[in-house]
């Protein structure tokens, strides 16, 4: 019986491997034009100047910035809860931790593009970057982006890894069921798996110590990207709390687009008989709590910038409030709070349409919480002469739009070549009392073994 | 003794009357972008002269004030450079290394006083307006940060002077084109370690106050306030 | 035969890491940062708006790339000026190049320099004569310059101070008692300048040399 | 220069700009023309060069800093480039009486004349219909042969006087040598042209002092200043004197800092920096200046006969100004009479003071009234000649009237010389000028610009830029002999030298005119010395001849009934453009307007008051209506101009001015009133009367540098 449900549960997911439909053709065709209009704005960008973008003085920082944040943000959907979630063995997370990790490192790809797309001379970039030179120059270790450049590189490796360990079983599992070249390349990217005990020991500890590692790291990385902010004095960044509101924000967007990420999943590789209810729920109650503390954060950090009343910082409070920001303020406030604390409260209203469509709102909402620290602060700084504001221009639309099909393509590509749920870990959620496959278990060991 | 450059403004005369900007474009090649980028917001003007507006008709005062780059000692947009392309030097400016900007444009946040201008294109010049760029001076190009350098190729060719013929500078001998065309001389510039020159004197005015000092950036140009005239003042 | 572990990291990083490399390199060298202060106007505004008082930095893209090497061509001079020939005969750098001496300068020589002497020696050479004929026309030499720095790099160097610091015009130029045409003798890169201050203790602060 | 012209030049342009690069690749077609250097210059080493800058008629001295550069010219017949002196940056001169070492915004960007773009390059000859700017490229001896013929023509006829001259109100000595070039032919007086000139001023001062000079004060030395309307610190007579004096006076004595009082109705750069702003109702200032009078009289701080001349030119002096009862000013000025009393008195204690008057001040239907009265009160308080008072310089012939050019146009001149002067543009609607330059048979200019009104020319024969000519400058500071400085560098492009084509021209006539000099510099180094700005005969008879009865209150007349055109209108002259002869400079284009912060733009200032109740917003469409014209333009709104009038800068507006300045704006001038100076013929630009309709919301072209106009908006200011 169980052999049998082995069986059927790898059949399925590899199944999106070995059989292509004429929608990937079609989806990767329609994303890949759009990732390409994305790079073609960029080179258009590059040729011209920043000028073609909207930003301007005194509004330095844009789109570009806030979407390096909102994706930097998304990518703590990932590693970060899988890894939360494999220490505290939580058992209804098998289906859901490589949808995620995959989101990391995707999004902190795309997130990382940003400040490059974002600079003025991009093709200099490897200036940020240690390396030792005749010149005797070092990048500027005082400046946040430098620690970004860390944070953000240190992260994805992280999350590489912490995504590609787990993987490596399954992709023995599919070099198994393979011949010609793709056998020949997952072979490769199996590294010589045979599903040892020695070897699943190995995993085993490998994951253990990964997921440990890869916590302060991510919780890191948002509080750094919160540097970014925080660390000029301009009016209502400069602020103690934007660390932990940052990291807050940034596990609140990224289990949202986990859901939407499951969602999508289920209903395009019908994984129905996968990904429960119950997942969702589980993470709509996760969001539940982040959306609070959420709330927690935006009225902690309003309140002490209402209560000490600095000229500055109440110019930009109220743009936000009543100004020209207000109708987005608000817009965000409802989104991450008004809409989504109903429908994920209330048990009836927490079913799969209606925590993805709270999600939906949740990524909207922390899009532009991230828009509105950018903008209006760098607009209302202490001199009302250099007050000035922005607007996107079609081409800074492009590339964000690009981004999320970059997003969606890379989600595409890799869930047609990867089982994008990990197949060994729902059958060792099978077999909750044994920690790999019975050796005697020939034809279920024949799966993971080489053949001699 | 290295010098320690600074500056005085003295709000009292000055009349707004834009002398400063315009010879701080003539001396520096400072671009002008056209209607079309100056209506968004890339208008490049190293020194500007704020003015504010109180009271209402017929009670109306007006307060000019000329912001340029303070310079300052503790400045936030060289902490925040990850290339060092804003740096401090020993004689108190803020540098900026046009070469060594990739353009992050995170200067331009820091800077509590928004003097910091970006080459959202690459500027031309129409001929033959080209001749008259100051040779001295970089043509800066797309992509890069620049503000106010207290025209450090007016120091660097003062001090280039003072060094060949063996003699130190003299107070007033040098001056940024702000300072030489300000027809009520408003704005004052000189070495601060020198304890005699006039800027020194005017910076321990009591009159004298910094801007945003509460920012902590220890800018280096005081401005003297404006003041009111009463009875007593003409006696 | 299975891949080892490590070159996991060689097939995926690697190869990640310089796709983004080789994607942006390519776009960014297309538009290495220069002034072309002197460009004539771009036809039209762009749909988005880029004014036609703004052009890119570069002309095309090779211009870009090569700017972005600091590749530059050889210099061709319209004739072959021998140095050595000049510097046997007696005369000093500073004759032809005057300006080493007063200011930042040290400036190619007109005809009519080259004529204080000629007019009265060596007329009968052909090419005297062609310089004189041009002298007549009104007409200058097209010397092309040997040295210099791309305009992005934003070096100002002065002579007249390094002349007075006692640096030999042969330590940047190389022994042109030895060379017909001038040829760069020397890499300045930024590494050859610095060795040097620091060597002789002047300031390596950014501004002394680029602003 | 005609398109064609243009593209060549770009190509001539593109082929150099890449010389290094092409001519690596030996294409001998792409091998570019370098001419033999002509000056004897250190490459990278500045000298410094003086001469004057012409863009107003204070004519600050300036030293130019000249470095070696390369220049695309054309030499020989041939474009090419070559190494020569090129300005690179002006400055004060400080041994100048005038500049003392400092300059205004505009004469910093004086610079950018020479250099540009759109500058005449080469004589243009008429190629489209009279005022289509159409013009095609001829050669110097062709269009000085086609100048002489038409010359010749009118003396051949008879009709010398048909030849006629406008001009920007220019040096001394340049003007004397057209003056004595159009005399010799037979032709009329030349005309000096400016649209916000001072010729009120100089007529009151001829009546009150005896000399058409311009008034001066002595800021340095002053404890108390009082201006009527003169924006001196920004924009009238002589900026920078006045700013240099002023920066003394504020902060140069110790213990002593003076008061500046400055009194109008919508705030200049001037009143903006003043210690009190008084608002005072359109038209009659000259009345408060009598009401101060009044007091100091009926207080006996001063005595009547104490104003000697300058009182006697006003009705009812002796008598103590009685008409003029503080309470009496307070209902025709709004001006509070206790104020009046406290300005009197203050104005009385602290000597030494002076009071000045200025610019739309005397641009009413009574200007000379107002003039006269402030004349008179300098005179009691005894400030006129005294260290920190007037000073009125020795009498200087007064410049033929600027309302002279009315008279010109009328009388239909056969053969029309224009010096820049540009009254297409900037004179009365009323005077029709475009109308009638199309009926003059011939019209050269020797603009350096095509402008609107070079645009009706025949012939454009550009001028050599001050920085390439001789250029002369009125007297100024203790000595009274024209100042004089030689050019500063070679000509950019194939033009000549304004006088010295007219002397050739001379001597090419069939008759040629006897006495005159060789060349404008041989006439500058013979006079410059010795002769203290020579005769300009015509001009000189009327400085006595009309001296009127005593000047006595008479209501402003405004063009406009109140019920329908509430609002004054209030045109002033630009901090960038002046009266817009500087629209075409790029950098003043871009420099921010000192109260508004606009750039590149037009903008009519509203008080917000008034806006709220029109329903108007910042930068929303307004329409201005007069009873002579339309038109619309953003509005800024400002609290410095009152709640029955509204502003506009002059100097935008110019349908044909450049690339920089066509169709940029629009020109308040065109909707003015045809009211002049009752005295003095001069138009009475504040004169006329206005209603203002929203007519839209913003269309992008107001743009503001400024995000917010206080330091502590509102903190739902939002933008």
């Amino acid at each position: 019986m169980n052999r049998t449900l082995d069986r059927s549960l790898a059949d399925d997911l590899v199944r999106p491997l070995f059989h292509t439909s004429v929608w990937f053709y079609g989806l990767a065709l329609a994303l890949g034009t759009v990732v390409a209009s994305g790079l073609a704005a960029w080179g258009y960008q590059i040729w011209n100047g920043i000028g073609v973008t909207g930003k301007r003085w005194p509004v330095f920082w844009g789109f570009y910035i806030t979407n390096f944040v909102f994706w930097i943000g998304i990518s703590h959907a990932g590693t970060l809860i899988s890894a939360i979630l494999r220490l505290v063995n939580a058992r209804w997370r098998r289906p859901v931790t490589r949808c995620a990790e995959v989101i990391t490192v995707f999004a902190l790809m795309i997130g990382a593009m940003f400040p490059l797309i974002h600079l003025g001379r991009p093709w200099l970039f490897f200036w940020m970057a240690p390396y030792p030179s005749s010149r005797d120059l070092w990048p500027n270790f005082r400046s946040p982006l430098v620690w970004d450049f860390f944070a953000i590189n240190t992260y994805l490796l992280g999350s590489l890894l912490f995504l590609v360990l787990p993987m490596i079983p399954d992709f023995a599992l599919v070099r198994d069921r393979s011949t010609g070249l793709r056998r020949r390349i997952y072979g490769a990217l199996a590294l010589g798996w045979q599903g040892t005990t020695k070897q699943w020991h190995r995993l085993e500890a490998a994951m253990q110590i990964m997921a440990i590692a890869i916590l302060p790291v991510a919780v890191s990385v948002h509080t750094i990207v919160s540097f970014d902010f925080s660390m000029a004095p301009v009016p209502m960044w400069h602020s103690t709390i934007f660390g932990p509101y940052f990291v807050a924000g940034a596990i609140f967007s990224g289990i949202a687009a986990l859901i939407v990420a499951m969602a999508v999943l289920r209903r395009a590789l019908k994984l129905e008989a996968y990904l429960h209810p119950m997942h969702f729920e589980n993470l709509g109650k996760l969001l539940l709590l982040m959306s609070l503390l959420w709330v927690y954060f935006v009225f902690a950090e309003r309140l002490t910038v209402w209560y000490g009343n600095e000229h500055s910082e109440m110019s930009v409070f109220w743009t936000h409030q009543t100004g020209n920001y207000a109708p987005l303020f608000w817009t965000m406030v409802a989104c991450n709070f008004l809409i989504p604390f109903p429908i994920l409260a209330l048990r009836k209203l927490r079913t799969i349409p209606g925590v993805v469509f709270a999600s939906v709102t949740v990524l909207i909402g922390m899009w532009l919480e991230r828009y509105l620290i950018v903008v209006p602060s760098l607009g209302h700084k202490a001199l009302p002469y250099s007050w000035g504001t922005y607007g996107p221009e079609p081409i800074e639309i492009v590339i964000m739009a690009s981004t999320f099909g970059a997003m969606a393509l890379l989600y595409t590509l890799f869930a047609r070549f990867v089982p994008i749920i990990s197949i060994w870990e729902m059958k060792v959620g099978q077999h909750p009392h044994r920690h790999a496959l019975p050796e005697e278990d020939e034809e279920a060991a024949g799966l993971w073994r080489v053949r001699p | 003794m290295p010098y320690r450059w600074g500056m005085a403004v003295d709000a009292d005369r000055c009349t707004g009357c834009e002398a400063c900007v315009t010879a701080c474009h003539a001396e520096n090649n400072i671009p002008t972008v056209g209607p079309e980028q100056a209506a968004r917001g890339r208008a490049m003007h190293w020194m500007r002269v704020e003015r504010y507006v109180e009271g209402d008709f017929p009670d109306v005062r007006v307060k000019f004030r000329p912001v340029l780059c303070q310079q300052c000692d503790a400045a936030p947009c060289e902490a925040v450079c990850p290339t060092y392309a804003s740096h401090h030097t020993e004689e108190g400016l803020n540098a900026q290394v046009y070469n060594r900007c990739i353009g992050t444009r995170y200067c331009g946040n820091a800077c509590a006083y928004n003097v910091r201008f970006f080459n959202f294109f690459n500027p031309v010049w129409e001929k033959p307006l080209n001749l008259q760029l100051n040779p001295d001076v970089s043509v800066r190009g797309v992509g890069i940060m620049e503000k106010c350098t207290f025209c450090v190729q007016r120091i660097k060719a003062a001090k280039t002077v003072v060094k060949a013929e063996g003699r130190a500078l003299r107070d007033g001998e040098l001056q940024p084109a702000c300072a030489q065309a300000c027809p009520t001389s408003a704005i004052v510039f000189g070495d601060l370690n020198d304890p005699e020159s006039r800027v020194s004197r005017l910076a321990r005015s009591p009159r004298g106050s910094k801007l945003l000092e509460e920012t902590g950036a220890e800018p280096k140009i005081t401005y003297l306030a404006k003041l009111a005239w009463d009875e007593s003042d003409a006696r | 035969m299975p891949p080892s572990r490590s070159s996991l990291a060689a097939r995926l990083i690697l190869p990640l890491a310089f796709v983004v490399l080789a994607a942006t390199m390519a776009c960014g060298v297309a538009n290495s940062g220069g002034l072309a202060g002197v460009q004539e106007r771009a036809s039209g505004v762009s749909r988005w708006g880029t004014p036609a008082v703004f052009t890119p930095a570069h002309a095309s893209a090779g211009a870009a790339i090569r700017a972005f090497f600091g590749l530059r061509a050889e210099a061709r001079q319209p004739i072959d000026f021998s140095h050595r020939l000049h510097l046997d005969m007696g005369a000093a750098c500073t004759d032809c190049h005057a300006g080493v001496e007063q200011g930042p300068v040290a400036g190619l020589p007109s005809v009519s320099t080259c004529l204080i002497c000629h007019s009265q020696i060596a007329t009968d050479r052909p090419t005297i004569q062609h310089i004189t004929a041009l002298a007549e026309q009104g007409l200058d030499l097209q010397w092309q310059r040997v040295y210099g720095w791309p305009r992005e790099a934003h070096v100002r160097f002065e002579h007249a101070p390094h002349g007075r610091a006692g640096v030999d015009c042969a330590t940047c130029h190389g022994n042109l008692a030895e060379q017909t045409v001038a040829v760069r003798a020397v890499d300045m890169d930024m590494a050859f300048c610095v060795n040097c201050h620091t060597a002789r203790q002047a300031s390596n602060d950014c501004l002394t040399c680029h602003y | 220069m005609s398109p064609l012209d243009r593209r060549q030049f770009i190509k001539v342009t593109a082929v150099t700009g890449t010389a290094a690069a092409l001519a690596a690749c030996g294409n001998p077609e792409h091998q570019i023309i370098r001419f033999i250097p002509e000056d004897d210059l250190v490459p990278g080493v500045a000298t410094w060069k003086p001469s004057y800058c012409p863009l107003c008629a204070a004519g600050c001295g300036v030293v130019a800093r000249v470095m070696e550069g390369d220049a695309e010219v054309f030499r020989n017949g041939q474009a090419g480039v070559m190494r020569m002196a090129l300005a690179k940056k002006l400055e004060g001169n400080p041994d100048d009486p005038v500049s003392r070492g400092k300059l205004c915004p505009r004469g910093q960007a004086a610079i950018q004349v020479t250099y540009h773009p759109d500058r005449v390059a080469e004589p243009l000859k008429r190629a489209g219909e009279r005022g289509e700017a159409r013009f095609v490229p001829i050669g110097w001896d062709e269009a000085l042969a086609e100048v002489v013929a038409q010359l010749d023509a009118l003396a051949a006829a008879g009709e010398t006087a048909g030849l006629a001259c406008v001009s920007r109100p220019r040096g001394p000595l340049r003007a004397a040598l057209v003056a004595r070039v159009l005399e010799g032919f037979g032709g009329r007086a030349p005309v000096a042209w400016e649209a916000m000139g001072d010729d009120v001023l100089r007529r009151a001062n001829g009546v009150s002092f005896g000399s058409h000079a311009m008034p001066m004060v002595d800021l340095a030395d002053s404890r108390y200043v009082m201006a009527f309307g003169a924006d001196f610190l920004g924009t009238w007579h002589a900026p920078v004197t006045f700013g240099v004096g002023y920066g003394r006076m504020r902060q140069g004595r110790p213990g002593v800092r003076g008061k500046l009082v400055q009194v109008e109705p919508r705030m200049s750069t001037t009143g903006a920096s003043a210690d009190e702003w008084v608002a005072i109702r359109p038209g009659t200032d000259g009345v408060l200046a009598l009401g101060l009078a009044h007091v100091m009289l009926a207080a006996g701080l001063r005595q009547a006969s104490d104003a000697g001349r300058a009182g006697a030119a006003i009705a009812g002096w002796s008598e103590g100004l009685s008409e003029y009862t503080p309470a009496r000013v307070e209902e025709i000025t709004g001006v509070a009479a206790a104020r009046v009393e406290r300005l009197a008195r203050e104005l009385a204690n602290h000597p030494p003071a002076a009071v000045l008057i200025g610019g739309p001040a005397l641009a009413h239907t009574n200007g000379l009234f107002h003039a006269l009265a402030v004349n008179a009160l300098n005179a009691l308080l005894g400030s006129v000649g005294q260290p920190g008072g007037l000073v009125v310089p020795p009498d200087v012939p007064a410049p033929a009237s600027p309302a002279g050019l009315a008279s010109l146009l009328e009388a239909a001149p056969t053969v029309l010389l224009l010096d820049e002067a540009n009254p297409v543009f900037d004179a009365p609607p009323s005077w029709r000028v475009a109308e009638r330059l199309r009926a003059i048979p011939f019209i050269v200019s020797f603009g350096s610009f095509i402008d609107e009104t070079s645009a009706f020319a025949d012939l454009i024969l550009p001028d050599h830029s001050f920085l390439e000519s001789w250029v002369d400058a009125p007297p100024a500071g203790s000595d009274s002999s024209p100042r004089v400085a030689g050019p500063v560098m070679r000509p950019l492009h194939r033009t000549r030298s304004m006088p010295d084509v007219l002397l050739d021209v001379s001597r090419r006539l069939a008759r040629p005119l006897a006495g005159l000099p060789e060349t404008f510099e041989a006439f500058v180094s013979a006079a410059a010395p010795a002769t203290p700005a020579s005769a300009s005969g015509p001009s000189r008879a009327r400085a006595t001849a009309d001296a009127p009865a005593a000047a006595a209150w008479a209501p402003p007349r405004f063009d406009g009934e109140a019920g329908e055109f509430p609002f004054h209108f209030l045109p002033y002259a630009s901090q960038n453009f002046l009266d817009g002869s500087l629209a075409h400079l790029p950098w003043l284009q871009e420099m921010p307007d000192p109260l508004t912060s606009g750039m590149w733009s037009s903008w009519v200032e509203v008080n917000p008051r008034t806006a709220e109740r029109l329903g108007i917003a910042q930068g929303d469409i307004v329409e201005v209506r007069s009873a002579h014209g339309v038109l619309r333009a953003p509005a800024v709104l400002l609290p410095s101009v009152g709640p029955d009038a509204v502003a506009m800068p002059v100097g935008q507006g110019h349908t044909e001015f450049t690339r920089y300045a066509s169709g940029r704006g629009v020109n308040p001038l065109a909707i003015l009133a045809p009211l002049t100076d009752e005295a003095t013929g001069m138009p009475a630009w504040s004169a006329t009367r206005v209603q203002i309709t929203r007519a839209g919301s913003g269309d992008g072209s107001l743009i503001l540098f400024a995000g917010a106009t206080r330091e502590r908006p509102d903190t739902h200011e939002g933008r």
